[in-house]
């Protein structure tokens, strides 16, 4: 590649999206800097991903903890040092973050400490020094949503940032307004930790994107475990007050208001792209209204040489949707045909049980215009569920009727996130609901549960009668 | 110059797939092999790396007229 | 089918294999009897798979209590009620054999209680009545091999049945005889519950049929958790003594011999198929020397309507092969065109962490000829990892060289068995790295350490360097 620009690659954020592009870029062979204003590893591994999973567990671990009663092993009076707590999920993003700066050195990506922004279209300044780069990734990520009447103090109204840091007491009652992944994963933690969490959704359902039934299913369990939710609900404003966060909620059905008291807030209202400080337009970079920068199967923008990737490319806003955008732009670069192909882009709700799905929903291929048949298994029928005291949930596969394509797999359960790696693969191979059935699954294992569902396609499942 | 004949396309998808594994769709990229016009072997007629180089390898060994 | 014998299949033995064969048959409509001389689920429900499962996810829960500390979650006293525990296992078996039971009637699957032996090559006698069936299938299953010198009393000295009774108090210092899968998952559960395990395996290496990184890795873990592991070493005689077993272990390298003294013993040498009370010469069915009744790939015996599966057809004895090939043997019953053309076998240890393995080890394919390259990822670089405390082991792949074509997938670690579902999968869909590698895995799952194996084939992997 040309000499004359300081870089091959200037990549602009090093989220997931971004560090990624710039490592495989470097694995490539070209000159790559990454340019970064707050922490490497982007929102997912210093307040996204990795922090809510690390709570999460530790959340699950209390609750594991009550449920060693039922095979008889009890505990004396059980402590949460808080303090310890946060700084044990600290220090996971700490050695992650470090990771990657590591990773960095080892591949020598040259990281640019500051904002980057736009000179012109070769051209970019990060503090006071400018670079002048043959190509640019724009991996700038995302931000919260905002929410107008409920102003986010990070104390009493968080927002996902300011909920990762657990107070000290534990809030005796939280809202999350917003029924979306996010929403419920902090929902859970929370509950887990002692809160009484009730959930706030605008929509007539929670987690957006979701099969209805594993929704449905999902819910039912999150209900079981104290977390109220409430559909077709809005928050109007919040009042802070001597006895707490007093909350006007709405049914966007009835019209009908209420006022209720918290002690924590968490807005959880989606999340939107982030563009500020760029000037993208000095690159001549379109920037849609709704902030995103769009870009074509080879993470192209409107500008050639100039790529977009991640949340600021285009929903879905996930981390592994940017890592894969991610490695195809660093890879077109380096003239490889590399395409964003992928079939499906998994989903995850990281509670327990969790919800995890990839491809489509029943309703979904339905749309699409396909003549479907599912399949159900329940882990209520599975062995290895019952030994793991986790029999809520199932495995739903979504399959085309004539040809028996697999389409999409929903479950509810636990280490459904880890199953994904099974149906993901499926659906990317083409495979067929026999391709799976036929398959033998180690016993006894919950991705046998997946083979379970395959066999229901063709009511032929063995541990259940099938309809 | 008589362009050398293309092979057929598939029959289409009511969906508009072209049904194929990861690597022989990146691997149809990297020879510029058109999967529309390749036949899979697989169910459904999934293609699969050996039919695209099977593909690739056929039409390269088409007669090709020597210009004139 | 002919109505003039009284079923169109007799299965004998209803384990994992016989019940599958005989709920698959009577879905495909033939008229199906299942003989058992003991309870519906055979050695994998009653004594095997299940129960085990269930001990070892008590005894991880109390190890989870104590690295609970690590975030700072603290307990006090703890009390483990030995008699809830073996209650609570018995009644997850309780409840998946009567679910079998259920199954057989919701199947009209008839369900003959006793000892099935052969009268002739188309009848069978069962208590004092007798039963003819136009096909057999023989899932009679497998028993512990004995041991000399270690005579099983299920006290003191037992096998794999009677360590699964939990004693009260458990034992101080325990003997597993045997380093295969049982012998560890044995080890595991007690090491848990607080005994000082020492495991003995007579051969150079553990976990025979295990990738050699992988048991290295395992074996680490193991010793880690407190476990002392002797290879080469074998036990000549016990003695019982006031103060325990005396166990006479010999070195077979060096024939160094010493006396040992144990609270329990195990004796876990192996499995050996069961015939007994058959009369399997009676049908004119071979019993090879070593008490097998080989099948072809239609599993039919050397008698063509009398079909053999599981454990006493062949090696691995594991649940998993029994079912497939009870649900091969009763589709060929029914005329359909079905082979256990399986690629590969999966098996697992389900310790934590767990040992999977799916296809050729490295060795095992060079030997074949292979050219291969390998991958591999640490969980140590997994955020997913981190989050759930669990940072041991990795993911290897094992690939051809020229083709990329999947060979084999070992992996070390947390939820092993459930990440085998895809690598299954992966190998009977004759899938390269490259399929895997393109395939988005979600993040952040230990699934996704899967992918990253399969991109350091490649020398790609992201989040740590290529070699
Ligand atoms: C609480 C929470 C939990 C989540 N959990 C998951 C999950 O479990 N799984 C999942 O897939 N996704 C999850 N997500 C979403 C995930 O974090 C994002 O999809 C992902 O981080 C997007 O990656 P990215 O590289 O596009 O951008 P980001 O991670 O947002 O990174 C962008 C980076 O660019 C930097 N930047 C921005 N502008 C400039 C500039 N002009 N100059 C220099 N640097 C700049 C930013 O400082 C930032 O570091 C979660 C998000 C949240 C908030
Ligand atoms: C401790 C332990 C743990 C194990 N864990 C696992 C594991 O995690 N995963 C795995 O895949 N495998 C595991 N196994 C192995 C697994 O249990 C066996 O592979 C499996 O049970 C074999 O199934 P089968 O149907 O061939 O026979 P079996 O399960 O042995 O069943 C045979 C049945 O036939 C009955 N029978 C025998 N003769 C007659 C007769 N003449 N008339 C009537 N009935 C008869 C017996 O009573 C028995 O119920 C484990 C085994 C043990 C001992």
């Amino acid at each position: 590649m040309t000499k004359s620009y300081d870089f091959d690659v200037l990549v602009i954020g090093a989220g997931p999206g971004g560090y990624h592009a710039a490592i495989r870029a470097a694995q490539l062979g070209l000159r790559v800097a990454c340019a970064e204003r707050e922490s490497v590893g982007g929102v997912c591994l210093n307040v996204g991903c990795i922090p809510t999973k690390a709570l999460l567990h530790a959340g699950e671990q209390i609750a594991a903890a009550r449920h060693a009663a039922d095979f008889g092993l009890t505990f004396g009076e059980q402590k949460m040092d808080i303090a310890k707590l946060n700084g044990w999920k600290d220090g996971i993003v700490k050695k992650l973050t470090g990771g990657v700066g590591a990773l960095f050195k080892a591949n020598k990506v040259t990281h640019l400490q500051g904002q980057a922004s736009f000179v012109d279209d070769h051209t970019v300044q990060v503090g006071d020094k400018t670079y002048t780069a043959a190509n640019f990734i724009i991996a700038t990520g995302s931000e919260p949503a905002r929410l107008p009447g409920l102003e986010v103090d990070q104390q009493v109204i968080v927002d996902s940032t300011g909920a990762l840091v657990m107070p000290d007491p534990v809030p005796a009652r939280m809202l999350c307004v917003g029924g979306g992944v996010i929403g419920f994963e902090f929902a859970h933690v929370y509950t887990n930790m002692g809160s009484k969490v009730k959930v706030i959704e605008f929509l007539p359902t929670i987690i957006p994107g979701a099969d209805a039934d594993a929704v449905k299913a999902f819910q039912k369990s999150m209900e079981k475990q104290g977390i109220v939710v409430a559909t077709q609900t809005k928050a109007n404003r919040a009042e802070k007050k001597a006895d707490g966060v007093h909350v006007e909620l709405e049914n966007v059905k009835t019209g009908e208001k209420t006022i209720e008291v918290f002690d924590r807030v968490l807005v959880a209202v989606g999340r939107r792209p982030r563009t500020d400080g760029l000037n993208a337009q000095k690159a001549g970079v379109t920037v849609t209204d709704r902030g995103f920068i769009p870009a074509d199967k080879q993470q192209r923008s409107n500008v050639g040489h100039i790529y977009s990737i991640g949340d600021v490319a285009s929903n879905p806003m996930l981390a592994h949707k940017a890592m894969k955008e991610g490695l195809v732009a660093a890879e077109v670069i380096a003239g490889k045909p590399a395409e964003q192909d992928a079939v499906a882009i998994p989903g995850v709700v990281y509670t327990n049980p969790e919800l995890a799905w990839v491809g489509l929903t029943e309703q979904e291929a339905k749309d699409k215009g396909y003549e479907v048949k599912t399949g159900n298994f329940p882990f209520s029928a599975s062995g290895r569920a019952m030994t793991l005291q986790q029999t809520d949930g199932f495995v739903k596969m979504v399959v085309e009727k004539d040809t028996d394509l697999l389409l999409g797999v929903h479950i509810v359960g636990p280490h459904a996130s880890d199953m994904l790696g099974e149906a993901g693969l499926a659906l990317e191979m083409a495979a067929t609901a026999t391709d799976i059935a036929l398959t033998i699954h180690a016993h006894p294992t919950l991705a046998e549960s997946v083979l379970e569902a395959a066999e229901s396609v063709h009511k032929q499942a063995i541990h259940i009668m099938n309809r | 110059q008589p362009a050398p004949q293309a092979p057929p396309q598939m029959p289409a998808r009511n969906d508009g797939r072209v049904l194929a594994v990861p690597a022989a769709r990146q691997l149809a990229r990297e020879l510029g092999v058109d999967l529309t016009r390749v036949q899979g072997s697989g169910p459904n007629g999934r293609i699969r790396v050996s039919d695209v180089l099977g593909h690739s390898q056929a039409a390269s060994a088409a007669p090709a007229q020597p210009a004139a």
